[in-house]
């Protein structure tokens, strides 16, 4: 019995000084982690709609109608002048060929989308995986929310060589997305300048 | 979709579509060297599956009650794989003691799932969120780890299977042992490609 | 004079069969084939045909040499291979896709293994999962297959969809695109196509005439015409789903030699049929005979259930087992056609059945005549 | 009507145009014969002469040294010349007592006794065993042993095979023209000892003629029945013959008695209705001679131990150069390195074939095609056992049915990539036999 | 001298993967491009360098009995190090190598290695034992996402080398391209071995 307590002291001390190590390792990385995070969402944001600040909305869909509850947006106004809006940045999802695909999109006022990038996505090489290239992104420039439908369904999206499906997924996960948070901007439209006032 | 729904769903994906060995990567040492018999494949996948099932159970609830609630994570892969060699250890011990028979097939196979990584592997993914942020909770963690078993065991019986039967026949030197395992494995990794995409 | 007698054991007489024989006249059912791709689509049909076969008896050929074994190319086998995997690209493709396919096919597939009777799977199958892989723009993307051309069968319709009305006056104003993908693609993509519930949806939603007409035109695949279509060949497909007539007959030839075996192909194209009766439908259409007809017509089920699935090698040794064989390709073909990402699934259903050919024929090992079954 | 068969099986043609419709010729005496001592399954004769002895035909020269063994008889009158290994008719040489013939054919004295079928079944057994009566469609089972049931295994069903399915033989369908009665006369002797209520006389198709004459010399006896049986090889193997007359299956590994039925050749009966009746022992038999060299195939009544070279020179000798000599049936005979081997009492035939005929094709590999498996009468799979024995996993082999193959070869002859199967099964039998007597 | 010796076996005599076959995961998983190969070989080589210094200093003290758990131990420490680290100064190769880094801990590379050899030589040659097959382990992965990376998209470690107009052999980057690459490779060696 004793014999085992000792192995069991043993492995424990090993455990312990393992963890104090992780524990000093963790503490000096931790923050430089969720800084490069914070920084790359920030920067992913910035790219899509340049010299903005981003402040996030949460809308929160009514109950059973979709697995995730709410939904974040991040509106964007301009760093000079904190009144004026220049669009929004939104980040839509779902099933591609292969992995789920995520998307961040960025509409103006109008909605009319400005750019897009796709930020996580694992599908095939070579063809679906192409969503995260820039020329995928300039198919949907300028695309107002009723053309956002791949070309095969009668939209204007331009639908990649033997990747209709990863298209599909970018194309419909964005105009769905859109349309949820729509009826928020606009209810918004008329209470924003008070706010600010 | 009801929960028979979900878990067909989950069963097809583990098997066929993101099976383990041939879409994920993981088990491959224990995929391509206890593949030479349909009986040890067998002896190996069922000790997989129950090993598989158990540590998925025990490390979610370690990573859940343990480490999230204290703000441990980063000590993840220490208790996790701590918690799979004593597992396996404990296991071992209590087939040996209770069910010597199974012992005598199971035996030899339960210390290398240890260092099997589609244990460890699937322990992380069953806490890591899922692409939509959402995570599995303690039931379907143990079912994932239940069904990735199934679907790591069915891919290992099918390889056994053909490699039984290659044994039998004249393959050039150069490719007999890991050589023609791989190239069967590219092989068996083709014939499942049929199942990606598809939509249920 | 005494020990020149051959003394060789028992039995001393044999019927004519050998391989040779046996592949050759496999090689003769699938000319039927051949000869319509070439009426179709032109001589191309022809030469990526025998630049598929060339390479496969050259990449065998030399394999052989380099490993100091005979040199075996005249028993027709890598032959039939590259035959047949050619007969899986489409007349339009790049002339070094047969090529690279079935050099992948007879190296990797067969000659890794040790030569013919050892390949896990069918060598030319897997040949063309590799270029599917490889190439999937050149394989699967619609501007490859060959528009029909105007031959006496093709007058009244576009690739399966005959009520030329239908597509010209309506879905040309409704869905302009959709209106291409229908002219370019396979019957099989047109219909996973329709299938798909946002391509439904965008034309549902608009209002309740489209409704009508897209459900229109999913039936319409399924019409009369349409089969005749398929039966006779002349809609886009790879060279060798040229038309079911011509396998049909190359089918009869081998059944009438004997060199094949009913279960097979009965079972495979039976359950697809059971299968895409009960499931093929998209919503609102209902059931129709139509539908099962046109799948087991359609894309390269008659290619694959009688030449490809009842390969010797890769499947089943007992009569059980090529039921439960033919039954798991039937099964997978469906489920990968009605939801898989590929708009056909012989090829993949027949590879996965045969990796499971080993284990088939282990849980059907007869018990001898005699034996009392455990 | 829908003929009665087995599963499995082939149809080889049957080449038997060249010798059918000749009838039977008796052989002259020959010079000398070779009585071999193992013409039958079981412990061979123990010699009762030595050289120099006289002795007449009949004259038993050897004695059963068991109960599964037969005596052996002098087949012509002579001197014993020799007693060592001679050639054998199984290819391997075997000791043998050879007679010189003094060309007299002075015979012991044979007794006739018309009311053979008072006897007790005793005394009926007694004389078979003393006639040195095997098997004599092959196999040469000794006779008075399968006539000797335990008592718990009741026989109901006595079996004649003439079903004759080998190609090229044809010497049981002209004994069955030419001695129809004296066949009968042997089953129901037969149906006697046994007890049994019922005899089937099993004819494949191809034999319409003998079919017929047997059909109307039975008509008005209600134990005995024809049945006509399906072409197909190997419709005369024991089990498969029991199965497609009586749909019962032979438990593998035991005996016909255990399904209650006893299967003799027709060749048999008619020496077992000579044995009884006449007490003459077994000292010649039909064999056919034939082959698309040989100049006049003949159906001959031969001596037992006439050397095969005697019936070749009677049937005119040879047209063309010898590729093989099957003694037995083509499809399951032996070939032999030389005609020198004597005519033993379960040679059915002796078949010459050309060397075109003859010529062997390269082995190749196994293209798992299954014809082997679909035709296997025994529901094995052929190819997988000759694949593990080459790849020396016995235990597959035994799982495939290593132990349960009778050697019919129809696996082999189909099989289209020429592989030995049946050599595979026997080396794989030798192995594990050798394993086993190893392991004990 | 026998520093030298240990440090150059790892990469050909008995190299890692191609002759002692271990650690095949992370050889067909991160090899999909040289940069990620790199990445994971240097990760695992840091570790393996590591870990072979601890256990070989620590073999003493160690009982018998819990020595695999020791070792895990050890191991799983060193391994969330360079996860964190990779984390914080590399994250994209993070990202890309995912679930790869955590896995380094069953990588049967690193356990062999503490179970064959650091336990029982002293703590410099045991470093050397870490640095050459960590070297050989990283060079084989190198060689394997070579070709995948050349054939599958044209490139080398990001840089063109087939010309634009190849169509690239998308296989060679999937699942299947990576047991047909590995095996082939396998089977060259194999000659290689039955040629000497």
């Amino acid at each position: 019995m004793k014999f085992y307590l000792k192995l069991g002291f043993i492995l424990l001390a090993f455990c312990v000084v393992a963890t104090a190590i992780l524990a000093y390792v963790n503490s000096v990385t931790k923050p430089r982690i969720d800084e490069l995070k914070r920084v790359a969402a920030q920067e992913a944001m910035a790219k899509l709609i340049p010299n903005a600040e981003f402040s996030d909305v949460v809308i929160h869909l009514p109950e059973g109608a979709s697995t995730p509850d709410s939904l974040v947006y991040y509106i964007a106004t301009a760093k000079a002048d904190s009144t004026k809006i220049l669009g929004y940045i939104l980040s839509a999802e779902k099933h591609g060929y292969s992995s789920n695909v995520k998307t961040m999109a960025a509409i103006d006022t109008e909605f009319k989308l400005i750019n897009i990038k796709v930020i996580e996505q694992a599908e095939t090489p070579g063809l679906g995986a192409n969503c995260s290239s820039d020329s995928f992104a300039e198919r949907f420039k300028g695309l107002l929310p009723e053309k956002l439908l791949v070309d095969k369904d009668g939209g204007e999206v331009k639908a990649m060589t033997g990747a209709t499906i990863t298209t599909r997924a970018v194309t419909n996960s964005i105009r769905e997305t859109i349309a949820i948070i729509r009826k928020d901007i606009e209810s918004r439209a008329n209470t924003l300048p008070e706010v600010e006032a | 979709m009801g929960f028979f729904g979900q878990l067909f769903v989950m069963a097809v994906s583990a098997i066929f579509i993101q099976n383990f060995v041939l879409a994920k990567f993981l088990g491959l040492c224990p995929y391509l060297g206890v593949s030479k018999k349909l009986d040890s494949a067998f002896g190996m996948g069922m000790a997989v599956i129950f090993v598989m099932t158990v540590a998925s159970a025990f490390t979610f609830l370690i990573d859940k009650y343990l480490l999230v609630a204290n703000g441990l994570e980063y000590l993840r892969t220490l208790a996790f794989i701590l918690t799979i060699a004593a597992l396996v250890q404990f296991v071992e011990m209590v087939i040996q003691k209770n069910a010597p028979a199974l012992y005598k097939s199971l035996g030899v196979y339960l210390p290398l799932i240890t260092t099997n990584c589609a244990v460890l592997g699937v322990a992380i993914l069953n806490v890591t969120p899922l692409p939509d942020g959402s995570t599995y909770n303690f039931l379907w963690a143990t079912l994932n780890g239940f069904l990735s078993g199934v679907g790591f065991t069915f891919v290992l019986l099918a390889m056994a299977g053909i490699r039984e039967r290659l044994e039998l026949v004249d393959m050039p030197k150069s490719m007999r042992g890991f050589a023609s395992g791989l190239i069967l494995a590219g092989t068996m990794a083709l014939a499942f490609y049929g199942f990606m995409g598809l939509k249920i | 004079m005494k020990d020149k007698f051959i003394v060789s054991p028992a039995p001393h007489l044999h019927d004519r069969t050998s391989i040779p024989n046996v592949m050759w006249n496999v090689v003769i059912a699938l000319l039927p084939a051949l000869v319509f791709a070439v009426y179709y689509w032109g001589w191309r049909s022809l030469w990526l045909t025998l630049l598929g076969a060339l390479s496969a008896v050259l990449t065998e050929a030399l394999i052989q040499k380099l490993r100091k074994v005979p040199i075996t190319i005249s028993d027709g086998s890598a032959f039939l291979t590259g035959m047949l995997l050619s007969y899986n690209i489409s007349a339009n493709s790049p002339w070094w896709l047969p090529v690279l396919g079935a050099a992948f096919a007879i190296a990797v597939g067969k000659q890794v293994f040790g030569g013919l009777g050892n390949n896990p799977v069918n060598p030319a199958l897997l040949g063309r999962a590799f270029l599917l892989a490889s190439w999937p723009s050149l394989m699967t993307s619609g501007d490859t297959w060959i528009k029909t051309l105007s031959r006496p069968f093709s007058q009244a319709s576009i690739n399966g969809i005959s009520n030329l009305d239908l597509i010209h006056q309506n879905l040309q104003t409704v869905a302009p695109k959709a209106y291409d993908l229908v002219t370019s693609a396979t019957p099989l993509k047109v219909a996973q196509t329709l299938r798909d519930s946002s391509f439904v949806n965008t034309i549902t939603s608009s209002d309740s005439l489209n409704s009508v007409i897209s459900n229109n035109i999913f039936t319409s695949l399924f019409d009369l015409g349409t089969l005749q279509q398929l039966f006779w060949g002349n809609v886009g497909g790879c060279i060798g789903e040229v038309s079911v007539f011509a396998l049909l007959l190359g089918a009869a030839y081998l059944l009438w030699k004997n060199i094949i075996e009913w279960r097979i192909p009965l079972f495979y194209i039976g359950t697809v049929f059971v299968l895409t009766f009960f499931l093929g439908g998209i919503k609102g259409t209902g059931y129709s005979l139509m539908l099962p007809f046109f799948h087991i017509f359609a894309g390269g089920l008659m290619l694959g259930a009688f030449f490809m699935a009842t390969d010797y090698t890769t499947s089943p040794l007992t009569k059980k087992g090529r039921v439960i064989y033919a039954i798991g390709c039937g099964l997978m073909t469906v489920i990968i056609r009605l939801w898989g990402g590929y708009p056909e699934g012989v090829s993949y259903s027949i590879l996965f059945m045969n990796v499971m050919t080993p284990l088939i024929d282990k849980i059907t090992m007869p018990k001898a005549f005699g034996r009392i079954k455990k | 009507m829908r003929l009665k068969t087995f599963p499995g099986g082939v149809h080889p043609h049957d080449y038997k145009h060249y010798s059918a419709s000749v009838p039977i010729e008796e052989l002259p005496l020959p010079q000398k014969v070779i009585i071999s001592l193992s013409q039958h399954i079981g412990s061979p004769s123990t010699p009762l002469v030595k050289v120099g002895d006289e002795v007449k035909a009949g004259q038993k020269i050897a004695d059963a040294s068991g109960f599964v063994s037969i005596p052996q008889h002098a087949s012509i009158s002579g001197k014993v010349s020799k007693i060592d290994i001679f050639p054998h008719p199984s290819g391997t040489p075997q000791l043998g007592i050879e007679i010189s013939s003094d060309g007299s054919d002075n015979w012991v004295e044979l007794a006739d006794d018309p009311n053979y079928l008072e006897l007790s079944p005793q005394e009926i057994r007694s004389r078979i065993a003393e006639a040195g009566i095997c098997g004599m469609g092959g196999a040469g089972f000794p006779s008075v042993v399968k006539l000797s049931p335990p008592e718990d295994k009741p026989i109901d069903t006595v079996i004649l095979n003439g079903v004759e399915c080998e190609p090229y033989l044809t010497a049981d369908y002209r004994l069955m023209l030419e001695r129809a009665s004296d066949v009968i006369a042997g089953l129901k002797i037969l149906l006697k000892i046994l007890n049994a209520p019922r005899g089937i006389i099993g004819i494949e198709a191809n034999k319409p003629e003998a079919i017929a004459l047997m059909q109307k010399l039975t008509a008005d006896d209600s134990q005995i029945s024809v049945a006509p049986l399906k072409l197909q090889y190997p419709q005369g193997a024991e089990k498969q013959l029991i199965y497609a007359i009586t749909r019962r299956k032979v438990p593998a590994g035991g005996l016909p008695m255990a399904v209650g039925a006893v299967v003799e050749n027709v060749g048999t009966a008619a020496a077992i209705y000579e044995a009884v009746r006449f007490r003459k022992p077994l000292v010649e038999r039909i064999t056919t001679v034939t082959g698309s060299i040989v100049q006049n195939p003949k159906n001959l009544k031969v001596r037992i131990g006439t050397p095969f070279y005697e019936l070749v020179n009677f049937c005119g000798g040879i047209t063309g150069d010898i590729g093989k000599i099957i003694s037995g049936g083509p499809m399951m005979g032996v070939a032999l390195p030389s005609l020198d081997a004597p005519v033993a009492k379960g040679c059915s035939g002796l078949v010459l074939l050309n060397t075109r005929e003859a010529r062997s094709i390269k082995e190749r590999n196994c293209l798992r095609c299954a014809r082997c498996v679909d035709v296997c009468p025994m529901n094995l799979m052929p190819s997988l056992i000759a694949q593990a024995v080459k790849g020396n996993n016995l235990d597959l082999a035994v799982q495939a049915g290593l132990d349960d193959c009778m050697k019919c070869g129809s696996c082999a002859y189909v099989c289209p990539a020429h592989i030995r199967i049946v050599q595979w099964i026997d080396t794989g039998k030798l192995r594990i036999a050798e394993q086993r007597a190893s392991n004990k | 001298m026998s520093f030298f010796k240990e440090l150059t076996k790892g990469i050909i005599k008995e190299n890692p993967t191609f002759v002692i076959v271990l650690g095949m995961c992370p050889t067909l998983a991160t090899t999909t491009s040289v940069k990620n190969a790199i990445g994971m070989g240097i990760a695992a080589t840091f570790v393996l360098i590591c870990s072979n210094i601890m256990i070989s200093l620590i073999k003493n003290i160690t009982p018998d009995k819990i020595r695999i758990p020791v070792y895990v131990v050890v191991i799983a420490a060193f391994v969330s190090v360079v996860d964190m680290a990779m984390a914080a100064y590399l994250p994209d190769l993070h990202k890309s190598l995912g679930l790869f880094i955590p896995l380094i801990v069953v990588n049967c590379i690193i356990l062999g290695r503490a179970e064959a050899f650091a336990n029982k030589n002293n703590v410099l040659n045991s470093m050397a034992d870490g640095i050459g097959m960590g070297l050989g382990f990283t060079l084989s992965l190198s060689v394997v996402a070579t070709i995948r990376e050349l054939l599958g998209n044209g490139t080398w470690l990001d840089m063109r080398i087939l010309p634009q107009s190849y169509n690239p052999m998308l296989i060679a980057i999937l699942a299947p391209g990576a047991f047909f690459t590995l095996g082939f490779l396998m089977a060259a060696i194999n000659m290689l071995k039955e040629k000497r």
